[in-house]
C-alpha cells in the first residue's frame, strides 16, 4: 500500500544519490514541483530519463543534480533551444553530461520494453539515420518469419518514476484524461513509483470509472498532493501552460547568473511548493481553462 | 486587409497548399504546425492532423503553442498515449504526409537537427530526433519547411538524424525505408523538389521577386532548376487573414 | 469516409468467401448479429479468428462457414464444451476443421504484430508447453542485448475485422468503455473494419471525450447501428449477458438436429436483426441493468 | 444455517484458505472463480483479484457468470485491454498467485486443457490454454483446484498445456521459466503439494472421513503421503453462508 505524504519526504525517501530518475509528461503533466524538490534537496548524480528533457531537466542539469541524460528531444518546445543544456554538452558546465539519446518512438519502445519486463522492444525505425551509430542501443535483427530486418532497442528501467496526474485515491489509483504519454509504461517500467495529483479522491471516484485509471496503485510507493505542481506545464482540464514562462525561461537560461538568481529565488528560497504556489498565485489564476466537460457515461449496475 | 505579404507568410502559404488533398498529416514542432493548421483552416477542412503528442483528428481552437497544448486534445476524435501513436498510427503506415522542420537539409534531403560539428564534441548541439527519425522513415511523404541559408542547406549534412534520400538515386529502396522520403522543400525563397533520378533537390518555383542568384547564394551547393521554373502564387487575402488574425496574432512565426 | 449502412450490405460487400475474418470481443461485445449475417449469406471457407471462439463461431462452424480456426480458448464460458466445434474436430462434421492455435497471450501478441505492422512480437510465454510442438508460429529467439530467449509469434492481419462497440459517430470515431479486449488491436491489424455499435451518436459526443475513442474512423468501412447486436452477449452499461443462453446452448448444440433447428428458427428464418429483436424482445427487456455513471470530467475548453 | 458441509464446498473453503496473505490473484475460468470470490469476501478483503479479460482489483457484486461478466468491470480499481494486462501485469511480475482449473494434472503438476489423446488426431478435444499457459509460466505461486479421478491424474498428461514441474527435479528451473510452478492442488478429497526435491505430487492434508485408499484409488500413480498427513479444516459456518447464499446460490460450483 502506498504512503500518502508529503513531497519532501516522498523525495527524501525514495530518490538516491546515484539513481536512475523518470519525471515524465510529454508536454503536459511535467512535475516541476518535484523537480523543485530534488533540486532543493540537493540530490547528486542522477541519470534524468525524459523524451523531452525540456525546462524542467534544464533546471535541473544547472542545478549540478544531472550525471546522465536519457532522452529524445532536448529543445524549449515552441520556443528554441535549452540553454543549461547546451551548456553542459558543449563546455561541460556546471559539469560534463553524459548523452544516451533516441528518437521518441525509441524511447517510447525503451519504456514499453522495461514496462512489460522484456529483454528488448522491436521498431521501424531509424534505417538511414546516423543514430545507431552513435548509440550501441539501436540494433537491427532478423525476424525468424521471413526477410524483415527490424531495429530494436533494450529496457529502460529507472529505479524511480515520478508521475504527475489529476487524481488518485489513496491507495493510489491513479487516472489521467488528456495526452498520456509514456506515463503509464514509465510507471509500470520503474522500481519504485511517485505519483503527484492535483486532487486526491475518494475509492469511490476512482472506481466509478475504471477505464481512466493508468496507474495502479499496486505499483505506487508515494501519493503526494500538490496543486499546480506540474505549472510551467499544464493539466487538462485544470489549467493551461504558461507559455509566457517558457519563453522567460530562454532569457533567464541564456547566462549562469540569472538562472542561479532565479534558482535562488525561486526553489532554494521557498520551503515547499505551497509557497511557490503561494508567490506564483496572481500568474496562476490567469490559467483556468473554460469547461468543456465529458458527458457521463454508464457502466451499469449488475448484482 | 493589405495584400501585401512577408516572405514569411508567403512560405506558410505555400507549404500549406502542398496539403491539398491530403488525408493524414503528421504535424512536427515550430512552423510545419502554423502550417497544417492553416491547410485545415482553408482549402482542407476534412485534413485530420496527427500530433506525437497522443492526437488523431485534432481541430485546435487557437493556434497549439507547442505540439502537446491541450487544444489539440479538447474537440480531437482520438487522443491516446504515445505507444499507440507510433505503433498503431504511424508504423502502421496511416500518415500520408509527414510535415518537418529542418536546422540542416543537404543536397538529397537527408536532414540534421542533432548536432553542428562533431557528435561527440559538438559546435551547436541541437534538440535531436524527436518523432522526426520516424516520421521521416514511416510516412508515404515527407515536406519540409524551413528558411534557406547556406548553415542550414549544406552540400552534406553533419549528422542524418532524419533520413531523406541519403546517397541519392535508389540509395533509400535499396535500404528498404518504408516511406517515399521528402518531396518537396519549401523555404522563404522558393520551393525545390527532387529530381526523379538523382533524387537531388532542384528548384521548381521561385518565390515572386526572387531571382536564381540570391537562391544560388543561400545553398551551400551548385544548386540545379528545374527546366520550367514556376513563380510560386502569392497568398490569398483570406489566407492571410487567417494567419494574422486567428492563427499568429503575434506575428512570430509570420513577419 | 466509412459508409453508415445495414449490416446486410456491409458484409454482403466486405466479407468474401475464403476471407480471413476477426469477430472479437472477449465475453463482451460479440458481434452475433454480424454472425448470423454471415451465415445468412452462406458464406463459405473463412478463416475465423478469435480469442475465444465461443457459442458464436459454434454457430459458424456448425453452419459451415469455417474452414480454419486461429483461436485460444475455445469452450462455453462457466458452462463447458463447443459441441459443435468438438463435432468438427473429432469427426470431422460438418466438415473437417482446421485449427491454428495458440494461448490469450501468444494471439493478443499476433494481433500487436498486426496491428503495429511489426513483422514479429516478443512474449514470455511457452517455455516448458507443448504448444510450440504443435505450432511452428511459437518460435524462440535471442535477444541481441545479452543472454535472454523470448517466444516470438507473427504478426496477424485479418482481411475484415467486425467489433462491436457502445457507440460511434457517423465519421466511423468509435468509443468502448468496460473490457475493451483487442478490439482495438483487431480493428488496426485488419484490412477492413466494420464497426457495429448500439447507438450512432452526434460527433460532438465522441469529440467531447476523445479519450474513449479506441477506434478511430480513419480505419473504418462500414459503420452498422445494431441495438442488442451484442445478444446473448453483453455491453457494458447497455445489458447483460443472457447466461440462460449460454447454458441453452449446450443442450441445443449437443445434436446436429436440434442445432440446425435452431439456426433454422433463428437465423435462416429471419429477415435481420430486427426480426430477431422483435422476436427475443420479452426476454431482452429483462437483461437491462441499473445505472452506474461515470461522474463528467473537464477536458477544458483552450481558446 | 446447517454445519453439514458437501465435499466440493470443503473443497473450495479449502482453497480460498491458500489465499490468505496473498496479495494480487490471477482468476481462472471456472472453480477458481468461486474461491477467489470467497477468499476476497471471508479472510482477504484486500485481495486484488485479476481477470484476463482486463480487470485490476476486482469487486464483484454478484458471482462473476464468466471471467468476462460485466460485474467484475464496474467498481473496480482499473479495467484496461488485454494487451496491457498480459504484458504490464501478469509479463511484468505483479502477479502473487495464478489459480487454475485442470482438466488433467499429472505427478509433476503439469496441466493438460487442450486434447485427450493425440493432438493432430485427438480422442476429446478440450478448449485449450485460454491465458493458462502463459500463468503457469509467470505467476509467483500457482495453485490448482480439480476434482480428483483416475483420469484428471495420470501418471503422464497427453499434453502439457501449462509446464508444472516439467520431468521434476530441477527440471523447471534449468529451462529458466520465470514462476514457481504449481505449490497446491485442492481436490474433493485432499491437498496435494510438492516434495523440495523431487518435485513429484505428495498428499499433505486428507479431507474429514477420507481413507489414504480412497485418494490412491483416484490417482493414477502410486501416491506419496507426506510424514504428517493433515486433516484439513471444515468449512466455517460463514463461509458455508457465503458460498450458499451470495456466491453460488443454485450450487452450480458447490453442490
Amino acid at each position: 500500500m502506498p504512503q500518502v505524504t508529503t513531497l519532501h519526504h516522498a523525495i527524501r525517501d525514495l530518490v538516491h544519490d546515484g539513481d536512475t530518475v523518470a519525471i515524465e509528461g510529454f508536454t503536459h503533466l511535467i512535475c516541476f514541483a518535484a523537480a523543485h524538490e530534488i533540486i532543493r534537496q540537493r540530490k547528486r548524480d542522477l541519470t534524468l530519463c525524459r523524451l523531452t528533457p525540456d525546462m524542467i531537466y534544464d533546471q535541473m542539469i544547472a542545478a549540478g543534480v544531472c550525471k546522465k541524460l536519457v532522452f529524445s528531444y532536448a529543445g524549449n518546445p515552441g520556443v528554441g533551444s535549452l540553454q543549461a543544456f547546451r551548456r553542459a554538452v558543449e563546455k561541460g558546465e556546471p559539469r560534463p553530461l553524459e548523452l544516451d539519446e533516441y528518437s521518441h518512438f525509441g524511447l517510447v519502445a525503451r519504456y514499453i520494453a522495461g514496462a512489460a519486463r522484456l529483454p528488448f522492444y522491436p521498431l521501424n525505425s531509424y534505417t538511414g539515420s546516423d543514430l545507431p551509430k552513435v548509440n550501441p542501443n539501436l540494433r537491427q535483427i532478423q525476424s525468424p518469419f521471413g526477410d524483415d530486418k527490424i531495429h530494436v532497442v533494450p529496457p529502460l528501467n529507472p529505479d524511480v518514476a515520478i508521475l504527475h496526474a489529476q487524481r488518485a485515491d489513496e491507495n493510489g489509483n491513479t487516472q489521467i484524461w488528456g495526452l498520456a504519454g509514456v506515463q503509464k509504461e514509465a510507471a509500470f517500467a520503474s522500481k519504485r513509483v511517485i505519483v503527484v495529483v492535483e486532487e486526491l479522491v475518494a475509492a469511490s471516484v476512482i472506481r466509478a470509472d475504471p477505464n481512466r485509471t493508468l496507474i495502479p496503485g499496486l505499483i505506487v510507493d508515494a501519493v503526494v498532493v500538490e496543486p499546480w505542481g506540474a505549472h510551467p506545464s499544464y493539466v487538462q482540464g485544470a489549467y493551461d501552460r504558461d507559455n509566457a514562462f517558457y519563453v522567460e525561461w530562454d532569457t533567464i537560461s541564456r547566462e549562469t547568473a540569472t538562472l542561479n538568481a532565479w534558482l535562488d529565488e525561486w526553489v532554494y528560497g521557498l520551503a515547499d511548493r505551497a509557497a511557490y504556489v503561494q508567490k506564483m498565485r496572481d500568474r496562476l489564476e490567469q490559467l483556468r481553462p473554460g469547461d468543456a466537460f465529458a458527458a457521463p457515461i454508464n457502466y451499469g449496475e449488475y448484482k | 486587409m493589405a495584400s501585401a505579404y512577408s516572405q514569411n507568410e508567403l512560405m506558410i502559404a505555400a507549404a500549406a497548399r502542398e496539403l491539398q488533398g491530403a488525408r493524414v498529416a503528421f504535424v512536427g514542432v515550430g512552423l510545419p504546425n502554423i502550417v497544417c493548421n492553416l491547410a485545415q483552416r482553408s482549402h482542407s477542412p476534412a485534413l485530420e492532423l496527427v500530433y506525437e503528442a497522443g492526437v488523431f483528428g485534432a481541430h485546435p481552437a487557437r493556434l497549439p503553442l507547442s505540439i502537446g497544448d491541450p487544444t489539440i486534445v479538447t474537440g480531437s476524435a482520438s487522443t491516446m498515449g504515445m505507444s499507440d501513436l507510433f505503433q498503431f498510427y504511424l508504423q502502421r503506415g496511416l500518415i500520408d504526409v509527414g510535415f518537418l522542420g529542418a536546422a540542416q537539409i543537404d543536397r538529397f534531403g537527408n536532414i540534421n537537427t542533432t548536432v553542428i560539428g562533431n557528435y561527440a564534441n559538438p559546435r551547436v548541439r541541437l534538440p535531436g530526433s524527436g518523432g522526426a527519425a520516424e516520421i521521416a522513415v514511416l510516412c508515404r511523404r515527407i515536406l519540409v519547411i524551413t528558411r534557406l541559408s547556406k548553415r542550414a542547406f549544406p552540400p552534406r549534412v553533419d549528422f542524418i538524424t532524419s533520413p531523406g534520400h541519403l546517397d541519392g538515386g535508389d540509395a533509400r529502396a535499396k535500404l528498404n525505408v518504408p516511406g517515399g522520403g521528402p518531396e518537396a522543400v519549401i523555404t522563404d525563397l522558393c520551393i525545390l523538389r527532387f529530381a526523379d533520378d538523382t533524387r537531388e533537390m532542384l528548384v521548381t518555383s521561385l518565390h515572386p521577386n526572387v531571382t536564381r542568384e540570391q537562391v544560388q547564394a543561400n545553398i551551400g551547393w551548385d544548386v540545379r532548376f528545374a527546366d520550367e521554373v514556376a513563380t510560386t502564387p502569392v497568398p490569398t487575402a483570406r489566407e492571410l487573414e487567417l494567419i494574422r488574425l486567428e492563427l499568429d496574432p503575434q506575428g512570430l512565426y509570420s513577419r
